[in-house]
């Protein structure tokens, strides 16, 4: 693979020589990277794409209001208004690339920490925020945006996701060319969920299976407090060559970069090529969660150093470079954040605690003898105690 | 009526199943060709093709995820564990996955996955081969948890359990699959029990015997022994772990006034626990004697030449009946 | 006597051990620098070094199989499992390996294993954070089971546990963590309780409460609210799931002839189950009114804004007896 | 590496091209092989080894010996005295060669086919016979001998093996450069055990902790009825490369290349080097135990095919070649497998069950009041059920 700054693509006022030796980690040798930190586009025979102003601008503006989301989701835990919060700061190419990536029909499997890949999808904000406040394990509806309930137990949507896709083949919803039907799945897990057993039977039964399945690794370089290193002594992308698939290693800040790679994996998983390992090469800017504190294991020189190469930054400096960013628009989107912001303010406050008899409601399909009359004997005394309220002689918790 | 042995029930189950539903599939390691260590699975591939009885790699959790996976795409898939003792690996799929996407998806999302493992011990098998795990899923919230004791049961209680909108564990008693009865393939499906009702296969007034799987026939053949003395055993066969149904056999002891439990499963901490626990409840006052329980004992199970002396034995529940009847 | 929080205690009874015996060590993760999610093992690290306080990819079954090893090969690990509900992926390796290398040896093999899980729920925590899995422990056999409920047990109990040849799992209360007690860490070896011994906490003679880990202090709050009532609850802090000390409840419930539990773990198929079912044996004569059950429900755990309704409240407990007593 | 049949080494009479067309399998390209089905001998200047004549008979005599172990079990269970064998024909140059390349102090973890390593050991024969006849899980001390019980849960064992070599390492017993103190693990295992998640945790933890564990893995081309294209696209020792470890494919019916593999393996765990994974290439000739029928899902070609390539046939072709064998060693070594035939059968019919109360002893180290009451109720039983034998009614089981 090709990698140079060439073509349409002007090169950068500071130049990327210089700017490599500053940040060396940025360029790696096999990563496919279309926009450097410096904001220069590079070309790549292989992986290069070309999308209109429109589309730039909508990825623009689209990590934009991620980005805002997660500060005002932040904020809102910092109010007590959520429970806790897991950031997505620095992350924002990621997602949103491999967001878009996905067509409608593609089954998103995240993690906990993919707000990104949702909002491009269409998934309500408020859908997202309503899991933190402890209200639900997810708002949306799954089945209607074809994205499955954010998983916690790291590693552990992996293998669903594989047996979807091979669900997906006996629909016979690969390789028909039909672009509306062939349907492909992306699983999305970080760079600890590579030493999960699970991930490793995920990424095997998918080769075994030749199941459409594209597995999103972000490597944010933490799993909480311990860092890549203690998860894997190699690169992750190449856990894919045991596997028997191709592993793809992606500037994960580079928002054109993996929606390249990312679309790529994805045609190839729907025509019926089989799966792919993309590990996209990023940073969480952030704490794990708002109940972490990085500053026990992490230096603040390695959070600097990522911050130069802001996945929103390197979008702005090329698109005003190429003028295709004006005040106008950026005026809009400025509003258009404020307003996201205002309405998850409002939304989060507005949002009722569920009726706790609801609980009750959907761990079985059917009747269960035993869960309908732990429910009564709840309605009873939730009667019982709501009568004692204005008498009686005891209440509330320990 | 037809005569067939329990693991050859459990397979024209199946095959019912799979040819009434195009999206019931089978998973499972040596499945195929094999048919299956106990050739439960029997012939299916070769008539319902690889795409339906799906040889997988060895690996458990990557059977009951990747069948989670294909749950959610709206297959019923029918997975064999292939001993109990390897149900194991796939704890955490089973626990945190299937038992909960239901609730977690506030019913949006079903997932009716049935896991079928041979179950119980007595065959003088090596190790890991004859435990009865069935507990920790009946511990387990949404998980259904049933057991047949009989072909005619085996044959209907599957396809029950692909039915289910729940998933469902169905638990074949291992040193049962040979054991011959009687099935009734014609009946409509109100005239079918339903899946989790318990079945009192022997009426009696003094003491009643409740079991599921493997031990209904040692309660049976307990019953028949005491009668022999005079003593009249009423038995139930239990069927089903997750739900329990308190209410048959609480209207047996209304009736009997003692309570004597038979499982594979160790009684510490096992199921006959809870069945005790709510029979100390409901029938406080009808109780003429503790309930007792005969189980496996507190002990990994051992090496095949000692195992008669684990397993319940005939002995040990007709001096269990006695002392319930002493008390 | 210091004043310490349980999660402090538990700190300071690992760093007892590992200051007396070189061959413990820690694994986990995030247990180093960070000093666990709950700063258990804070400090502990800087003070033992990398190889005494290990780090460790992120995977259950890995830690629990490594630290097997590590056993077989001498050494004490002490496992930090992150929360409750991701044991899981450990399962096999606890149930088919750790449980049983010693009955599988004939007692040639320890597997000194400790691991240490928080518990119960509580905190307002997001999904998996908030289960109590200690019934699928108690009825390994091989396993022992044991829960502190304050910051002097915590202190003893975790150094009990280490100096065990059995495996331990080792159950601390999430929700109690912060809460602070005496502890008196001067006590002579055959002046601790010994892990396995229920304690009666508070004396009574109305009814007995019988609880563990995080609901002892509700059981001592009921108690309290009773008492204001003029009822006297007995309080017996259970300690130990497995094994279970029958013998102190027993006796309590031969006083009191009445027996109310209470666990955050579910009640179906749940650790009271078979106090209950023993306690109905054993106390038969003496018990004035059936045994009663208050736990967490046969559902998934569930949302934070919800879960005091699913966690035994003190309404909850305070009904129970008042039902056992009108009984 | 090279592969040629130069130097002392005779070209064999039918010459190794003809026979390459014959069966193609055999050679692999990148596959260690120092002795081909026809008994010749190639030089591998990476891999060589030099072997006394001594050791070469030794090596051949082990074979053997382990051959007529096998069939010896197979007759037993076939007369009622086993429950059940898993035999391990065909594979005598893995486990024989990987057995001796251990040193006394390297610790093995077998699965539960691994007769030749134990037997390589010095583990008493009948000590592994007792687990197939229901009497024990495994007669041997594996304190004493160094061995691991066997482990019939697929792959399980190598978790500890990892965690053992990590033992191994804090008690400072890895790279000191004593050959009687540094220590390693071997872990063994079947091509099916590649799928499990744990044995991808295995590897991972020995790469990240650089632990002294040699990962042996049979491939015996079948697990059950699912030849391994089942497990895995990729061929297994590939697997080591998503680790980052070194992974060798070796002929596993050639004992030469197998020791020598094995032995290079083990001499760099224990100098230091971490670990390495060995994919063993072998056949399992026979059924997978006495309760399979293969029949049902193999074709008798292929185990003909791979009758050709029988380790033990080669090895005594290269040897009468060089004039090694002589009619007396064979009559000697013909002795010696009817004196072990007859020691095997006398040791089994021989064998006590174990006395049930025992069962209760060794589930605790310490009491556990629960296994205390029900060992006191079993034995009341058991003493009052003898009574009865003479005066009582009932008796017996379901
Ligand atoms: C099975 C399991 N073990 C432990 C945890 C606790 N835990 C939550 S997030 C996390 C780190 C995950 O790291 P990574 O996979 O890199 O994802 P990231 O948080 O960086 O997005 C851990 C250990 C868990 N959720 N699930
Ligand atoms: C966890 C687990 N699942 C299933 C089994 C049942 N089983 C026993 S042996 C075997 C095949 C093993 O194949 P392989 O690893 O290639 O070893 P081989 O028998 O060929 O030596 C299976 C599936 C088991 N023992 N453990
Ligand atoms: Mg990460
Ligand atoms: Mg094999």
């Amino acid at each position: 693979m090709t990698d140079t700054a060439v073509g349409p693509v002007r090169a950068h006022a500071d130049g990327p020589a210089r700017a490599d030796e500053q940040h060396p980690t940025t360029r790696q040798p096999g990563m496919v990277q279309l926009l450097d930190e410096h904001g220069v586009r590079h070309h790549d025979p292989e992986h290069d794409l070309d999308l209109t102003p429109e589309e730039l601008r909508g990825l623009y503006r689209e990590m934009v209001l991620m980005r805002r989301f997660d500060s005002e989701a932040e904020a809102l835990q910092r109010k007590g208004q959520l429970g806790l919060w897991a950031g997505s700061r620095g992350q924002e190419a990621s997602q949103v690339g491999a967001g878009r990536a996905a067509r409608r029909q593609d089954q998103l499997f995240p993690s906990y920490r993919d707000h990104g890949a949702l909002l491009a999808r269409g998934v309500d904000p408020l859908h997202i925020l309503s899991i933190f406040r402890g209200i639900d394990h997810g708002g949306w509806d799954p089945v209607e945006m074809n994205v499955h309930p954010y998983t916690l137990v790291i590693a552990a949507q992996m293998l669903p996701a594989v047996g979807y896709g091979m669900g997906v083949q006996r629909d016979g919803a690969v390789g028909t060319g039909d672009p509306d039907r062939d349907t492909a799945v992306v699983a999305f897990f970080g760079d600890g969920a590579t030493s999960q057993g699970e991930a490793a039977e995920a990424l095997n039964w998918a080769a075994v299976f030749n199941a459409p399945v594209v597995f999103f690794c972000q490597n944010n370089q933490w799993a909480i407090s311990e860092p890549v290193s203690r998860q894997s002594p190699v690169p992750l992308h190449r856990r894919a060559e045991g596997a028997g698939m191709p592993g793809v290693l992606v500037d994960g800040n580079d928002v054109l970069a993996v929606l390249s790679v990312v679309r790529s994996a994805l045609d190839r998983a729907r025509a019926g090529g089989g799966p792919t390992f993309v590990e996209s090469f990023t940073f969480r800017m952030g704490a794990h969660t708002t109940s972490d504190d990085p500053t026990r294991y992490r230096l603040a020189a390695e959070v600097d150093a990522w911050r130069e190469k802001d996945p929103i930054d390197r979008l702005r400096t090329y698109l005003t470079a190429e003028g295709l960013l004006d005040e106008e628009f950026e005026a809009e989107l400025a509003a258009e954040s404020e307003a996201l912001a205002v309405r998850l303010r409002e939304g989060v406050s507005a949002m009722q605690d569920p009726d706790p008899v609801s609980m009750f409601e959907h761990a079985y399909a059917e009747p269960h003898p035993q869960v309908t009359a732990e429910r009564d004997e709840f309605l009873a005394a939730w009667e019982q105690h709501d009568a004692d309220l204005h008498a009686g002689p005891h209440g509330g918790d320990a | 009526m037809e005569t067939m042995a329990i693991g050859r029930a459990i397979n024209a189950g199946l095959r019912a199943a799979m040819d009434r539903d195009p999206r019931v599939l089978l998973m499972g390691e040596d499945i195929g060709a094999l048919g299956g260590v106990f050739r439960v699975t029997d012939g299916l591939q070769k008539d319902f093709g690889e795409d339906r009885v799906v040889d997988t790699p060895l690996a458990e959790a990557g059977i009951v995820g990747t069948a989670i996976g294909m749950a959610l795409r709206g297959f019923r898939p029918v997975c064999e564990i292939q001993f109990n003792g390897f149900v194991y690996p796939a704890f955490n799929q089973i626990t945190t996955q299937l038992a909960k996407l239901r609730a977690r998806s506030r019913g949006r999302l079903s997932v009716p996955v049935v896991l079928r493992i041979p179950s119980g011990g007595g065959i003088g098998s090596v190790e890991h081969h004859s435990e009865s795990p069935e507990v920790l899923f009946a511990h387990t919230a949404g998980l259904r948890v049933v057991a047949p004791s009989s072909p005619h049961d085996a044959y209907w209680m599957i396809q029950q359990a692909i039915a289910s909108a729940d998933p469902v564990l169905f638990l074949e008693p291992e040193r049962r699959y040979w054991q011959k009865g009687e099935v009734d393939t014609e009946l409509a499906p109100g005239q079918v029990t339903p899946l989790h009702k318990a079945r009192v296969l022997r009426p009696g007034t003094d003491a009643t015997l409740v079991a599921y799987g493997p031990t209904t026939k040692l309660a049976l053949d307990a019953a028949e022994t005491a009668a022999q003395e005079g003593t009249e055993l009423e038995v139930v066969d239990l069927r089903s772990i997750s739900p329990l149904d308190v209410q048959t056999v609480a209207e047996s002891v209304r009736r009997t006034g003692r309570l004597v439990t038979v499982s594979e499963a160790p009684t510490f901490h096992g199921p006959m626990a809870e069945l005790a626990a709510r029979i100390q409840e409901s029938c406080f006052y009808s109780l003429e004697a503790p309930v007792k329980r005969v189980g496996g004992w507190h002990l990994p199970y051992p090496a095949a030449r000692v195992e008669e002396h684990y397993l319940p034995s005939l002995d040990r529940v007709l001096d269990a009946v006695e002392q319930s009847l002493a008390a």
